[in-house]
């Protein structure tokens, strides 16, 4: 993204190159199935309103692999950490009454802090274990979510459109928001011309943040974090704090994560609690990497491209398989192709960082 | 020196410790009889050990904690869906089921070899996203290729619309077939004679395989790549035989713990197998770099004495079933966690402490050089 | 220098993947399970009439499997291709008790096998006393299931829910 | 045959992608023969034996020229295997040994004692059992061989370094078949005791009839133990003579050369500087009593003062230390001791605060520390200077936010592309796709771009062809004279050294061993450079 502009012709080589095999294999197969769809007789809008749909829901969350990956910490297999920031700002604000959209507006300020804290502690916690972040990242999400089970059952909220009804108190697995945030981003500005629809508004509310970290990775503060994930010894040798750069990114990651959470909700209308946040980060993770990030690359461009790719895989092969043979593989190559992509991103050589 | 040692001593012991005082506190508290607690745990030491003796093999060779053993664990089960379908029961059933995982179980031990070989230095996140992505391939063979090109015959196998394995698949036939082989129930507990017999071969096997030239091999390769390589060591194919050899025990393993259950979850069985074996493992003293078949079955007892008294504990203080089943799920994955933790610190700790000494000595002679 | 052990290693070999394959095919032949029924039923065969007795209590290994009386079946599973059963025989209510002993091979291909008693103590032929069970499958068996491959399942009980204690 | 030299090396050539580093060297080794190699580092004494060796590195560099013969046989090893089986064996500089392994194992490492085993036949040889038995006798045998006493039941872990070595040297022993032992600096490591352990159980070796070729820095070694000795430079034979009939003086003159081969760098019409004179000169930075610990470079006690202006070098041989000393000051790697620069206390292990006043370094890790690699020209160039001195950086908002000045950043990389002459496809041609002289350019430019007021280069023209070496070196002594600049500049090579310095201090084993004008005789500075190793 930083490379914009410049003697495009060779750029196109080299994105060529980049692309890689895997990605053009999948690019080719979305291409395909688009294709495919009228043809078998599922209908274009709807597919393409539901990409676009899936889209402003996941990618603030793939986003937020981002900063991690620029500073060396590699792919934010601890995704929950952030998820779970955003589901109590979520559940704090509901509790406290706020309804419509401002209850989305309170929790996106409600999760901040916790987003901040729990952050700050994830990242002092990788600065200490620098090598082994990705494995570790996986199980401090892991335990994080498996600890908020207990506490969702066991924090005092009360709001009855929450707790279970019999007892009383303990949250509920799912919480619907109508009434809520559902929706909130995507009817701003919503178009909708026959069967396509589109949420601008979670749309713009994406670019608002892709924008942001893009504005980011061009301030100094970011530039420094760019540097400590391509040689932190560089970085060190410039005078370079590698630990505080590595805690910003952090905090950074958890706390979008936390926001794309919250986006997530609004599009798909319930909370979603306990077990849910457990593999959360796999679909982002192979969201990035399939936009053409590798461990310790990423840009904006990866973002968007990777989540169009992979929520356009997601959504369109059951409806396309299910209309030509009546078979609905779409989970299996859901789970093939995502996890195929994480593998072949660890296998390839990180260049240039030692 | 004695100071730290006795630190180091505490600190390598502190998860089995812990883990003792939570079972000391919660035992009680759940209200469960001795009896059927030691019934319990003599049950699931049966079931799980043979499962969690597959870890050790990579761990020797360096490759840290096999996550990817669910691939032995889907290889037993496709053995045991095909036998269950062609109706051969009991032991035989159990055996041809083996014979049947065992290659299976060596082909993917090949394939993940070789990923890892590849992936050198993150062996552990990439064994961990292989268990997903040959889950993938798993269900794309059980759920769509068994029926049409694999045939399944019975209809409480396959799914009634003509392809794929059902939810569960039922080993009536082959239920505790092993553990009842030669009954003996001693002061009122079970005792599965038979499994136990078979998990101490496999233990005498490791002990075994540790005095051959290929566990030496192992080892050196574990604990240092370029040496090893540098003495004619094939450091690439050691390292892929000892994820085979592991995948091939897992594969085992799933057999005899299925046997203990009765019945398979298809889609589920395998998927926290690797999880937990793990957990338990660790519980047991072991890190990532070294375990020993004590830290095994340590493990098993403190571990699944947690896993048993801990429900039950969370139901009497809070009055919640639920939080003391997220209790246990949670200490599982935070052991892991903080295993994984302790390793990484400690990678560096070593390192930083060579440091320290040189710049001490140094130090000295500087002030009787001043 | 070389090929000598290396024949004599193809040779192990080769004797160790037969004596596998041996193993698999025995335990393909010894453990082949089945389901056997008895029939305590009258039987027509070539017009004639086989009446069974009052009641037949079926024992295997020494450990009763069923007691019928006219007209009823019993099952139990067995392994192997062979089958013997201890029959005890009550010709009528309360009268003289009769042990016999009745061997019969089973026919592999079939899961599940039905004995006709009375017909198998007459000694009529096979084809007279043995048939095949179809069963019919149960509404429930019949109902589409939905799988569940949920990467979710078995987080929290660790796969150990299908646990049959 | 049979009167044929144990080892005979014919007109041995070797070149690195067009630079000769060895040129007709000829060596025959007899059997029990003792010969002792000695050379400044890049003399090509490693280059020698790596080919002796039969080592991965040759081949894949091309191969060599000439021909080694074994007992009179052509012999052309594919591997260091095939030169292992021939009779030859290495101890390397560094251990080659698994941690966690006794001592026994160590030594028997891939080549353990066997017993089949029941499943030896069905899979493979290695499910053979060890016997440990054996294992203990051979070990114990080859232990004994050596002469020295080593605990074979010992972890290496937890043996002091001295062992380590003997343990590598019985290793080799423990090889039936060895006959020619190559020894490479094995008593860097050593105490006193253990050295002269060494050099008894070297003459032990002799005597069996096995020949050793023994390199070290350490001459009086040589002298004590060897029957001949071979002294190289620049690739070439320059001695080969007896023992008895040479001396240190005599060795250390062959190995710094008579000759300077790069004419000292003063272009017709500069200006010459006057003599620094020393009594009453500025003094810009003042070490005192600095320890550092870097691997394999440690710096002990040094004492070191940079005159305000000069260009100061440091030199030395690998391993001594000199390295250690910038890299330290600058915090790379923890050090102690007392720093003052411009009247001011520098805080040592801190990169920032050397940043902040104005002192900047070229690292010799180019690849390692040196670069951002994977980024642009642009990036390397300006990326010390925007995080340190807030150069190239728009503000918006009051400061709030400091953008990075794309357009500044593009300018300083073009001045600097063209000042250097950095051969590039353009300012964003990625670091990693430069020529290593290119490379060591861009170095430059980052820290010129730093606008420092000392500056410590370290290594500059390691690893660059000749007509970068020039270019950079030029640039160096223009940056000093043009700007002020007061120049640190480190380098193994002395002749390099003599060239483009005003000063040059000499670092052996650790500690400065004497600081010398530049216009002294290159043999005055190779005695200090051997006089303190260790």
């Amino acid at each position: 993204m930083e490379e914009n502009s410049i003697n495009s012709s060779g750029r196109i080589k080299g994105l060529i190159q980049d692309f890689g095999l895997p990605r053009l294999i999948i690019t080719g197969f979305l291409i395909l199935l688009l294709i495919v769809a009228p043809i078998v007789g599922a209908d274009l809008p709807t597919q393409i309103s539901n990409i676009i749909n899936r889209f402003s829901w996941n990618g603030i969350l793939v986003l937020a692999m981002v900063p991690m990956v620029h500073s060396g910490c590699g792919l934010n297999f601890g995704l929950p950490l952030g998820i779970i920031s955003g589901l109590l700002g979520a559940t704090i604000s509901i509790e406290l009454g706020f309804t419509g959209p401002v209850s989305f507006f309170m929790a996106v300020l409600i999760s901040t802090p916790f987003a901040i804290v729990f952050g700050s502690l994830y990242g002092w916690l990788l600065n200490k274990i620098k090598g082994g972040e990705m494995m570790i990242a996986t199980y401090v999400g892991f335990s994080s979510v498996s600890l908020m089970c207990m506490m969702w059952l066991l924090l005092p909220y009360h709001s009855p459109n929450m707790v279970w009804g019999m007892a009383g108190k303990g949250l509920r697995t799912t919480i619907s928001l109508e009434g809520y945030y559902k929706e909130a981003l995507a009817d701003i500005l919503q178009i909708n011309i026959g069967n396509l629809m589109i949420p601008t508004g979670a749309i713009l509310f994406f670019a608002l943040l892709a924008f942001l970290m893009w504005a980011f990775l061009h301030t100094k503060t970011g530039t420094a974090m760019t540097a400590v994930g391509s040689n932190p010894d560089f970085a060190r040798s410039a005078g370079i704090n590698v630990d505080k750069i590595r805690l910003i990114s952090v905090v950074m990651s958890t706390w979008l994560a936390a926001i794309g959470i919250l986006v997530y909700e609004q599009g798909f209308g319930f909370i979603q609690l306990y077990m849910a946040p457990f593999y959360m980060a796999l679909p982002a993770v192979s969201a990035i990497l399939i936009g053409g990030a590798s461990v310790n690359k990423a840009s904006i461009m990866n973002v968007v491209i990777g989540t169009i790719l992979f929520q356009g895989i997601v959504t369109m092969t059951p409806t396309v398989m299910n209309n030509m043979i009546h078979l609905d593989m779409s989970e299996v190559i859901r789970i093939i192709v995502s996890n195929g992509m994480i593998l072949y991103a660890l296998t390839r050589k990180t260049e240039g960082s030692k | 020196m004695n100071k730290t040692n006795l630190g180091d001593i505490f600190r390598r012991f502190s998860v089995p410790l812990m883990f003792v005082l939570i079972c000391a506190v919660c035992a009680p508290i759940s209200g469960l009889s001795p009896s059927y607690l030691a019934n319990e745990i003599v049950t699931r030491m049966g079931r799980n050990a043979f499962l969690i003796l597959s870890l050790l093999i990579p761990i020797m060779a360096g490759m840290g904690l096999n996550f990817s053993m669910t691939l032995g664990a889907m290889a037993g089960e496709i053995g045991l869906i095909l036998v269950s379908d062609w109706q051969i029961v009991g032991i035989p059933g159990m055996v041809l089921a083996m014979i049947i995982s065992v290659p299976i179980s060596a082909l993917l031990g090949l394939f993940c070899g070789k990923v890892l070989n590849m992936a050198k230095g993150r062996e552990m996140i990439t064994s961990y996203i292989i268990s997903f992505f040959i889950n993938g391939i798993y269900q794309l063979v059980v759920l769509y290729l068994m029926g049409p090109v694999i045939p399944i015959k019975h209809s409480n196998i396959k799914l009634p619309r003509g392809y794929g394995v059902r939810n569960t698949v039922s080993l009536l036939s082959m239920r505790q077939k092993l553990d009842n082989l030669i009954p003996l129930t001693i002061a009122g507990v079970k005792i599965p004679v038979a499994t136990f017999i078979v998990i101490f071969l496999l233990c005498l096997v490791i002990i075994w395989f540790r005095k051959t030239k290929l566990g030496q091999d192992m080892r050196a390769v574990g604990q240092d790549m370029e040496v090893s390589k540098d003495a004619g060591i094939n450091v690439e194919g050691t390292r892929i035989i000892s994820m085979v050899i592991s995948t091939v025990f897992a594969g085992v393993g799933m057999i005899i713990y299925l046997q203990n259950m009765g019945n398979i979850a298809t889609y589920s069985s395998h998927s926290q197998i690797g999880m937990f074996c793990i957990a338990a493992l660790l519980v047991g003293g072991a890190s990532v770099d070294k375990a020993s078949i004590g830290n095994v079955f340590l493990g098993i007892i403190l571990f699944h004495t947690m896993f048993i008294v801990a429900p039950k504990a969370g139901t009497v203080i809070t009055g919640d079933s639920m939080i003391g089943e997220y209790f246990r799920v949670f200490v599982s994955y935070a052991v892991i966690t903080v295993a994984l933790i302790m390793y990484e610190t400690n990678k560096r700790k070593n390192k930083s402490r060579a440091g320290e000494e040189l710049a001490r000595a140094q130090e000295e002679e500087n002030e009787g050089a001043a | 220098m070389k090929g000598q052990p290396d024949k004599k290693r193809i040779l192990i070999r080769t004797a160790a993947i037969i004596v596998v394959v041996a193993v698999a095919a025995a335990m393909f032949v010894i453990g082949r399970g089945h389901t056997v029924y008895f029939d305590n039923k009258v039987l027509e065969y070539n017009g004639k009439e086989y009446k069974g007795p009052y009641s037949i209590e079926v024992q295997v290994d020494g450990e009763k499997v069923a007691k019928l009386k006219d007209g009823e079946r019993g099952m139990t599973p067995t392994m192997g291709q062979n089958f013997s059963m201890d029959l005890i025989i009550k010709e009528e209510k309360g009268g003289e008790e009769k042990k016999v002993r009745a061997g019969l091979p089973l026919p592999y291909n079939m899961d599940g096998i039905i004995i006709n008693l009375p017909a198998l103590l007459s000694g009529l032929p096979e084809d007279a006393y043995m048939s095949e069970f179809i069963p019919t499958p149960s509404d429930e068996e019949l109902e589409d299931e939905e799988v569940v491959t949920d990467e979710m399942e078995g987080l929290m009980n660790f796969g150990e829910d299908g646990e049959q204690q | 045959m049979d009167n044929a030299p144990l080892l005979e090396m014919r007109n041995i050539k070797k070149d690195f992608f067009g630079n000769q580093v060895l040129s007709d060297i000829n060596l025959t080794l007899k059997e029990g023969e003792v010969i002792g190699l000695a050379g400044e580092n890049g003399a090509g004494k490693s280059t020698l034996m790596r080919i002796l060796f039969g080592s991965d590195v040759i081949r894949e560099t091309g191969g060599y020229g000439g021909e080694v013969l074994i007992q009179g046989e052509k012999a052309d090893f594919q591997s260091p295997f095939d030169a292992i089986a021939a009779g030859i064996g290495m101890v390397h500089q560094e251990f080659s040994l698994i941690p966690g392994f006794t001592a026994t194992e160590n030594i028997l490492l891939n080549r353990e004692s066997k017993k089949k085993s029941v499943l030896s036949e069905l899979f493979s040889d290695r499910m053979d059992t060890l016997d440990r038995k054996d294992m203990e006798r051979r070990a114990a045998e080859a232990i004994q061989k050596m002469g020295v006493n080593i605990d074979g039941s010992m972890l290496i872990n937890n043996m002091p370094v001295g062992h380590k070595q003997f343990t590598e040297i019985a290793r080799e022993l423990s090889k039936e078949q060895l006959k020619i032992l190559i020894l490479d600096e094995p008593t860097a490591v050593l105490t006193e005791k253990e050295a002269e352990a060494l050099l008894d159980s070297i003459r032990g070796m002799s005597r069996r009839g096995i020949a050793v070729i023994f390199i070290t820095h350490r001459l009086h070694e040589i002298l004590e133990v060897c029957d001949r000795v071979v002294v190289m430079r620049d690739g070439v034979v320059v001695g080969d003579d007896p023992a008895d009939k040479t001396s240190e003086a005599n060795i250390t003159k062959l190995m710094v050369g008579r000759e300077v081969s790069i004419e000292r760098v003063s272009a017709e019409g500069e200006e010459k500087k006057p003599e620094i004179n020393e009594e009453n000169a500025d003094i810009i930075l003042s070490i005192k009593n600095l320890w550092v610990d870097m691997p394999g470079e440690t710096v002990r006690n040094v004492n070191l003062d940079v005159i305000d202006g000069e260009i100061l070098g440091i030199g030395g041989l690998a391993g001594q230390g000199k390295l250690g000393i910038p890299n330290g000051i600058m915090g790379l790697y923890d050090a102690g001791g007392k720093v003052v620069f411009n009247g001011q206390e520098i805080p040592l292990n801190s990169p920032r605060k050397c940043l902040d006043a104005s002192i900047a370094f070229v690292s010799e890790d180019r690849r390692g520390v040196g670069l951002l690699l994977d980024e642009s020209l642009e990036w390397n160039i300006s990326f010390p200077a925007m995080q340190v001195q807030n150069k190239f950086l728009k503000k918006y908002l009051g400061g709030l936010i400091t953008w990075r000045d794309d357009r500044a950043i593009h300018e300083v990389t073009k001045k600097y592309i063209d000042e250097l002459q950095i051969k590039c496809t353009g300012t964003r041609q990625k670091a990693k796709e430069l020529s290593g002289g290119n490379q060591q350019k861009v170095c430059l430019a980052k820290a010129f771009a730093l606008g420092p007021k000392l500056l410590f280069v370290s290594e500059p023209t390691r690893g660059i062809d000749v007509g970068a070496k020039k270019l950079v070196l030029e640039a160096l002594k223009s940056f000093n004279r043009d700007n002020g600049v007061t120049v640190v500049m480190i380098s193994s090579e002395l002749n390099e050294l003599k060239a483009t310095c005003d000063r040059i201090a000499i670092v052996s084993g650790g500690r400065i061993a004497g600081t010398l004008p530049a216009t002294v005789p290159v043999e005055a500075l190779g005695t200090l450079m051997i006089s303190q190793v260790v």
